[in-house]
């Protein structure tokens, strides 16, 4: 199928958000010290970390949701903070949401985002502007439908999608938290981005540009 | 038998502290640390861990069921995420409190042990006053 | 300058959990444990003890006053107990929190590394949510 | 002055606690095994222990009132559970009452009584019927002022309040506590004596005996 996202870009994506993540270990870290506890980047890099060694040690995964799920089951045992439980989830439930699938479409790309995003609404109960990563994953949902519905290609679905992640995880600076630590702060958490939600931005993005790679 | 505890902190020694606590009014009910993240070796982390809260609950789970507490709302997130990977039947026996966490286990735990059904050990629990 | 915090639980390991936990939010916040009960050596006992909350009022008290918690009701009169024995000065910069212990903390810690007011401080611990 | 109790009987009291407590360390602890944390006979034992050692290393206490502060101060850090700042702040109050005097006639010892009493309830706000000390303490009080007011000596006094205290503290096994520990068991408290009141009636008794040798 052209330009279908299959297997191998699934383990290349994890790969480079991986990578991504321990680039910016330190920002992560010190977005979630003002408004946190100063542990968003190690958890995610030590949870990456272990996606990466698993993915070394283990056989390759047969479909794309198979990488997922192993992704979920390793950021779940190994972030031990809220990004744990709440990536966990949304890798899991997109797995789900692909069935056993070589490849995936645009719709199933953007059908996957959703998937995730839902899992994390469910998981955390926070709504959009709790200045959670909730407000990166809804615009990058609701963007990436949109592209799969005008008849975008997958990269597209997902580049579309990694956009509107950042913006959203730009656009939670102002707000007040109401979910997670950040809530603790009050008012105080205004005029700080969302630590979970930028990393949902850099995840998406590696997303996007493995996809894009693949197809160059 | 009687209704077993799982309590869950970001910390291992509130968590340990918790279960020293509450034994001393509750001497024969089963009370399970799951406090800190690791991995075996080295101290813990302050953190929440998916292993050691379902090691917790197998542990308390041998008797008239299981009542979870937890400290912070990533540690709920954590808990909820395991119990959603319990066979049904177990499942059906685990209440996750709404609790202060060291006052509502120390309440729970002498419910507990007066042989209390699992929905009066988990009222116990939410309705625990602070600093009795 | 920031309230300081004092964290008093019939167990050691409670207290010092606390307080590494609250820490991670509120670095700057001077955060007492005043934990279980004994004379220096040997491991503590689970209880209270008047010199440990004496000396966390003591070790707390460098800034803009201190905020105690406690976790059973003997804590709190302890606690109590040493506030009558405080002088006047040091003692009008004193509260004792009705919180819940550890999400009571944590709440606290936060406001007062926000550099909130004792009171705000003390209403933070009293209002604090259970598991946010 | 006759009968009167001086600073000689203070320490007399103490001691003779001291060996009733350790005596009675089992079952203190056996009463707070059932609707407490079984601790109240070590507690007591260590902080009467504690008291004797002081008793023997400092110099002789000057005054009765002398005597109760130094076993106030000594319970207060020594006995780590409720009955510390319990028993602590009646010995303070008991002392209090006291003032400067060498000698304790009736009156002033009916005085100390609910000076000690009025202590615990001040710190404690246990009300009667609550099952706690205040339930023995209580009725030691009453009976001590009656039979001060009725012409009695001092160690009849404390007589009173020792019978008193010994059935208030039989009078607590049908209640359900509604303070302190015991209270966490609700109508499960009920059928046992309270350990508090019980330690109160064996230190009202430790004072009469002791008043009572001293002028047989
Ligand atoms: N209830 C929630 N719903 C959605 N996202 C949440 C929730 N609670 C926390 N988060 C996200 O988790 C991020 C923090 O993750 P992390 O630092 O790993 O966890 P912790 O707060 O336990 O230290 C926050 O920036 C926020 O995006
Ligand atoms: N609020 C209170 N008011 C009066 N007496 C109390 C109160 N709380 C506890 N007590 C007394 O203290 C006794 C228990 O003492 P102890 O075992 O030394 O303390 P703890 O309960 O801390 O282990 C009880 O039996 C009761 O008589
Ligand atoms: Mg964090
Ligand atoms: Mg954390
Ligand atoms: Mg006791
Ligand atoms: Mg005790």
């Amino acid at each position: 199928m052209a330009d279908a996202l299959d297997t191998e870009w699934a383990v290349r994506w994890m790969r480079e958000t991986a990578r991504v993540v321990a680039e910016n270990r330190v920002l992560l870290i010190n977005l979630d010290r003002v408004i946190g506890d100063a542990d968003h980047g190690e958890n995610l890099d030590r949870g990456f970390t272990a996606v990466v060694a698993k993915l070394d040690s283990s056989e390759a995964p047969e479909t794309p949701a198979a990488v997922l799920k192993l992704v979920a089951m390793t950021l779940m045992s190994t972030v031990g903070g809220a990004a744990g439980p709440l990536y966990g989830t949304a890798f899991l439930r997109a797995a789900t949401s692909l069935g056993d699938a070589a490849e995936i479409d645009p719709n199933a790309a953007a059908a996957m985002i959703r998937a995730a995003r839902d899992g994390i609404v469910a998981r955390g109960k926070a709504e959009i502007g709790d200045k959670t990563m909730v407000d990166a994953w809804t615009p990058a949902t609701e963007s990436a439908e949109t592209a799969a519905q005008a008849g975008a290609t997958a990269p597209e679905v997902l580049t579309a999608a990694a956009n509107a992640a950042h913006a959203g995880a730009g656009a939670t600076e102002p707000l007040i938290a109401r979910k997670g630590r950040a809530s603790y702060l009050g008012e105080r958490s205004a005029g700080h981005q969302d630590p979970g939600a930028v990393s949902t931005a850099f995840i998406l993005q590696a997303a996007a540009e493995t996809a894009r790679e693949l197809f160059a | 038998m009687t209704v077993g505890l799982v309590i869950v902190s970001h910390s291992q020694k509130i968590a340990e502290g918790v279960v020293e606590l509450a034994a001393q009014m509750a001497p024969d009910v089963v009370l399970a640390a799951a406090g800190g993240a690791g991995d075996g070796d080295g101290p813990s982390r302050i953190g929440t861990s998916f292993e050691r809260v379902q090691a917790g609950i197998e542990q308390a789970s041998g008797g008239d069921g299981v009542v979870i507490l937890t400290d912070l709302g990533s540690a709920v997130m954590t808990a909820e995420m395991v119990l959603e990977f319990l066979e049904p039947e177990v499942r059906s026996a685990v209440r996750l409190a709404e609790a202060a966490l060291v006052e509502g286990a120390v309440a729970a735990a002498v419910q507990a042990q007066g042989g209390a059904t699992l929905d009066d050990v988990l009222r116990a629990a939410d309705g625990a006053v602070v600093s009795i």
